[in-house]
């Protein structure tokens, strides 16, 4: 018996708008890794190296700023999902799980900055 | 289908751990270095002080090692989906975590 | 050669299919089912299932209320030997995970329902046949032995000189007819409430298990019975399940009344009394809505005459714990939300009492063939079937006919009869022939509406002698008509118009047999009431109505008297 | 539905909309097309009602799958505008005056017109071993396993999956690669995972590249899950299972 198979579709992560976040949010995998290649060079140079000023190179950090700062509340948000926890038989609702671990991001943030700038 | 060991069981755990890792550290890190400091809004920190414990040293090595883990294993997956080429997966995960490995190296020689 | 052809993979189907997996592992059994197993109607049952558990409550007391219920023309020995094996089919249930609503000590917990003097309806929330459909089809997964034919459907039984040997089928998909020799048949294919306009039953409901066993020369029983529920929403016929009213649901008229107190049906009370106003049988609900309806006190809507179901005095919580799917189906389906919002309904074609005639084991008079579920009638529910019986009658049903028909294909080993290709072949050129032939006849839709019509005005909820009898001729007509009814579709896959025609000819056979019954029963018993024979008649109809088909085609009705044991007739009382 | 006819052909004249449906047949068709009708604009029609509109006054030839028109059968799936739903559920008012475009499911071979091939689901089923798994004694017929509330909660939702498969439409990872074990029958393995009466394990099962592993949890099956499953959950919770128990070696393999 014949059937249809349907072609390939390349551009399927174009068709809705759950596709195109979840390619948006995989993606800023590749700014995390610019990241970290940045931050070595921040540590081979005792600082950020001379190139970091440049207009175009800080363009460049403040979109991975906002593709890590991305990354993070997906991932923050997402986190609940594998780990259902439950006080006394009642399931804590998704909401207050995501509340926590942003406010924990937000904690680790304000003491990394505080002791990067200490010394300034 | 099918029975086989899977590495994936290890690889979703240092995923997971990298994907915490990088959503803590990673934008305020950026944010300083990357933008904050080289603009000139605030002043330029002693990075070599800094990095004078040891202890700092090890986490620093663990974090990148984890945040380039993360990234390794959503581009491998990504790029899969995204140009259909599950069949290489293996190559792909060769490069992938072969090239986070050796960024953990790397941040190591630097730092020691 | 299969040992044990199982047609229907509803309830009924599906624990047939087990019983004999676990009487026998080495027989071959097999399902044949026009839909996938877990589409069968089965999975859209809400309410619950009945089984005597409670320390307070007696086999008795529900074969009782089993027996009044039906207005005594349950057979007695039937009911007894049912409502002992019920509570066994339910923990068995429970025993391959079915999630059955529970305590909080963790047993399993039960609710009140109509008819019933005793709390002993099981339920999972309000998908309880979802559930054990589901459970059923998962468990038989774990028998490999279980072979399925999926989507295929059964157009003959092949009958040689009083014995089946297996039928034809056509397999959807690919529209290839084959002939499937079997030592035994079970037809477990389900009700027939799509002869009727507006029912609560799925498109899958056609009937077409009673009209093969009829066309094979087996007897329909007790076909004039026809269950009304009460509670169905306007539009699309969707059930609201009786468990809204278990719970403390109230039906009022136009006026806010709870109108069934005019009834003989009791006296209101704030919280539900079992037996009692809105836990009456389902027989006496409907017709006290045809007399609101004669009174004015209906509401009129573009779908006829409607009372409302009131919730609201629950509340939220207590409808999403116990009856979420009603404030689902509510909000999907009418755009109202019980917890705030009057639901309208009207009563709705729902469940048929009759069926294949059956013994205990669900053996039909023609060797070999079994039958059990709606399409069966053992008879268990009578005149009228209390709710939450249903679901346990096709899984006691389904394994005692399973059961037997492993024992039939044990004894009887000899190889195919020479008639079984014949017939297979001459099926196959029948239906090669239907499909597409070009006939530019009536759509096949407009006769079905016309037959659903005719029934609903001739069969309803109250009937009549001469409107009756010219539904005999129009029906006779129709038929004519239907044979020569349009036929585009030249496809063999996934026809289904051809489907559509096959099963319309089956909504016919037996639309006349429901017809010839009720025409023949002049006394008003349970679902069955004429208005020019009011009473119930003991004297001349505590009796079944047997119907064959005659040689010419037409139905010929029997009677055959009803076994009682313990229970003489009496009165029906409910809320006094 | 009740005696509509008359009312339905007089609305008829009065507003229609339009739905474009594909149509594939075998025997003539190479691939699917698309054929438009026009079919009347009731208020409170699905488009399942609208497709039988078609089928029994306008076009005899249309095939689809339907049976309860109540959302629990879940055979009537389909792609409408895009998007995977159940059309019994799905109703005229969410669009307008249209058009609607009606395909088969996303993902499945096509069969014919609206309706696909779902045999693999259902070999997928078969092999995460849904059903109960005791060891030892099974207990008299007399008796129930006891479970709590609390415990019957645990995997209660998992066990609301009705099988109409708009997960693995909508799940990228499963239309490019039908190996995948895929959003519901992970699901309802986990739903006797969870169960406080199933003694079995189905790690193997899982815990495999092309079961639990595929799942980039891209999340769309959830959202396109009419009951409410969340299998995205379900799978997620899975790895962190099998995680844990690939790297602690004394735990039960
Ligand atoms: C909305 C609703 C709610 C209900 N609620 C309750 C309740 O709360 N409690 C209760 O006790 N009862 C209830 N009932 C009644 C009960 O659900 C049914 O009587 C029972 O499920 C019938 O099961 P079955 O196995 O006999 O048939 P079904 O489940 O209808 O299965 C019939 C099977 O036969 C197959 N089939 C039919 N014809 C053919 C053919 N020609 N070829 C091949 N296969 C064929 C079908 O594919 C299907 O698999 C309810 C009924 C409805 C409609
Ligand atoms: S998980 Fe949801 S979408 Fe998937 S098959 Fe089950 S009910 Fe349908
Ligand atoms: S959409 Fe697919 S990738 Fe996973 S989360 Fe759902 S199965
Ligand atoms: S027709 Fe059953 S789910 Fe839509």
């Amino acid at each position: 018996m014949t059937t249809y198979h349907a072609k390939r579709d390349h551009l399927w992560f174009l068709r809705n708008r759950t596709y195109t976040v979840f390619v948006a949010r995989e993606l800023t995998s590749v700014f995390v890794a610019w990241t970290i290649v940045y931050l070595m060079l921040v540590i081979d140079a005792g600082g950020p190296p001379s190139f970091a000023g440049e207009p175009w190179m800080i363009a460049i950090n403040v979109v991975a700023f906002a593709a890590t700062a991305f990354h993070a509340i997906t991932f923050l948000n997402l986190a609940p999902k594998a780990t259902v926890v439950r006080l006394d038989g009642w399931r804590v609702p998704a909401f207050m799980i995501q509340g926590g671990n942003h406010s924990a991001w937000l904690v680790v943030s304000g003491i990394v900055a505080f002791l990067v700038l200490k010394g300034v | 289908m099918r029975r086989k060991r899977t590495a994936e069981p290890y690889l979703w755990l240092l995923f997971s751990g990298g994907g915490v890792a990088a959503a803590f550290f990673l934008p305020v890190l950026i944010l300083l270095f990357g933008v904050l400091v080289p603009a000139g809004v605030v002043g330029r920190p002693d990075v070599a002080a800094l990095t004078e414990n040891v202890v700092v040293r090890l986490a620093i090595v663990v974090i990148f090692t984890l945040c380039l883990f993360h990234a390794a294993h959503r581009i491998r997956f990504t790029s899969e989906e995204l140009l259909n080429i599950g069949r290489i997966d293996l190559l792909l995960a060769v490069v992938c975590y072969g090239g986070a490995l050796a960024g953990g190296v790397v941040t190591a020689v630097l730092l020691f | 050669m299969i040992d044990v052809l199982i047609v229907g993979g509803g309830g009924a189907g599906l624990r047939a299919a087990i019983a004999v997996a676990e009487c026998d592992p080495t027989l071959e059994v097999a399902v044949v089912s026009k839909v996938y197993p877990m589409r069968s109607h089965t999975v859209s049952a809400e309410g619950g299932a009945a089984g005597v558990i409670g320390v307070d409550d007696t086999l008795d007391e529900h074969c009782y209320d089993t027996i009044s219920g039906g207005d005594w023309l349950c057979d007695q020995d039937a009911v007894e030997m049912f409502i002992a094996e019920a509570p066994k089919e339910l923990i068995q249930l429970e025993h391959w995970g079915c999630p059955w609503s529970r305590e909080p000590d963790g047993r399993v917990a039960v609710r009140p329902f109509g008819g019933m003097k005793k709390e002993r309806t099981w339920y999972a929330a309000d998908k309880t046949g979802f559930h054990l459909l589901h459970t059923l089809f998962q468990t038989t997964l774990k028998y490999g032995e279980i072979k399925r034919y999926d989507e295929w459907y059964v157009t003959r039984l092949i009958v040689d000189d009083g014995r089946v040997y297996g039928a034809v089928a056509v397999d959807i998909r690919t529209g290839r007819i084959e002939t499937i020799p079997a030592r035994s048949v079970i037809l477990a294919t389900g009700g027939c409430g799509k002869i009727f306009p507006f029912t609560t039953n799925a498109a899958i409901k056609t009937g077409d298990g009673m009209a093969l066993a009829y066309r094979a020369g087996a007897p329909l029983k007790d076909m004039e019975f026809v269950q009304y529920h009460p509670t169905g929403l306007p539009f699309t016929g969707i059930l609201i399940t009786e468990a809204a009213r278990a719970e403390g649901g109230w039906l009022i008229n136009k006026d806010g009344y709870r109108y069934l107190q005019d009834y003989d049906l009791g006296t209101p009370t704030p919280t539900p009394k079992l037996r009692s106003m809105e836990l009456g049988p389902r027989d006496r609900l409907s017709q006290a809505f045809v007399h609101e309806q004669h009174r004015g006190r209906t509401v009129e809507t573009p779908y006829g005459p409607v009372v409302y179901l009131d919730l609201r005095h629950l509340g939220e919580a207590r409808i999403d714990a116990r009856i979420p799917f009603v404030r689902e189906l509510c909000r999907s389906y009418q755009n109202l939300d019980p917890a705030t919002d009057l639901i309208p309904v009207r009563p709705v074609v729902h469940y048929m009492m009759g069926g294949i005639h059956t013994d205990l084991d669900g053996a039909t008079p023609i060797a070999g063939l079994y039958a059990a579920g709606e399409t069966a009638c053992v008879s268990i529910n009578g005149a009228n079937r209390l709710g939450s019986n249903s679901l346990p009658e096709i899984l006691v049903f389904g394994r005692r006919a399973g059961v037997a028909a492993a024992e039939f294909a044990r004894s009887h080993r000899q190889a195919e009869a020479p008639a079984v290709q014949a017939q297979g072949r001459d099926e196959e050129r029948r239906l090669t022939h239907l499909r597409g032939d070009g006939k530019k006849g009536e759509r096949i839709a407009d006769l079905r509406e016309e037959m659903q019509h005719t029934l609903e005005g001739a069969a309803g909820i109250y009937r009549t002698g001469d409107v009756l009898a010219k539904a005999v001729d129009s029906l006779a007509e129709l038929r004519q008509r239907a044979s020569e009814a349009r036929l585009d579709d030249s496809s063999t896959a996934f026809n289904t118009e051809l489907l559509n025609w096959l099963e319309l000819g089956c909504m016919l056979d037996i639309a006349e047999t429901v017809v010839a019954c009720a025409l023949n029963r002049t006394e008003s018993r349970g679902a069955h009431q004429r208005t020019d024979f009011e009473q119930r008649d003991d004297a001349g109809f505590l009796a079944h109505s047997l119907v064959h088909r005659a040689p010419d085609g037409s139905p010929s009705v029997g009677l055959l008297p009803v076994t009682i044991t313990r229970w003489p007739p009496g009165e029906r009382v409910y809320g006094r | 539905m009740t005696d509509t006819a008359e009312t339905i052909r007089q609305q008829a004249a009065a507003r229609t909309i339009r739905l474009e449906v594909a149509r594939y047949r075998p025997e003539q068709d190479g691939e699917p097309v698309f054929q438009s009708y026009d079919v009347p604009l009731m208020d409170d029609w699905a488009v399942l009602d609208g497709l039988n509109y078609v089928k029994d006054r306008l076009d005899g030839t249309l095939s689809f799958r339907w049976s309860c028109r109540m959302g629990i059968c879940g055979s009537c799936g389909m792609n409408v505008n895009g998007e995977p739903r159940l059309t019994c559920g799905t109703f005229f008012t969410e669009y307008g005056d249209g058009p609607i475009r009606i395909e088969p499911l996303k993902g499945f071979p096509v069969i014919r017109d609206l309706v696909v091939d779902i045999d693999d689901f259902l070999v997928k089923l078969q092999h995460v071993q849904p059903w109960l798994i005791r060891e030892g004694e099974e207990l008299p017929l007399t008796a129930e396993y006891a479970q709590t509330p609390e415990q019957l909660e645990a995997y209660k939702q998992y066990s609301m999956c009705i099988n109409c498969l708009l997960c693995y439409s909508a799940c990228p990872v499963y239309v490019l690669d039908p190996d995948f074990l895929g959003p519901a029958a992970i699901a309802l393995a986990q739903r006797y995972n969870l169960d406080s009466r199933d003694q079995g394990d189905r790690f193997d099962l899982l815990n495999l590249d092309e079961a639990v592993w595929g799942c980039t949890f891209v999340g769309e099956c959830t959202r396109a899950c009419p009951k409410h499953v969340d299998p995205a959950e379900a799978i997620q919770r899975y790895k962190l299972t099998a995680a844990i128990r690939s790297i602690l070696p004394w735990s039960r393999r």
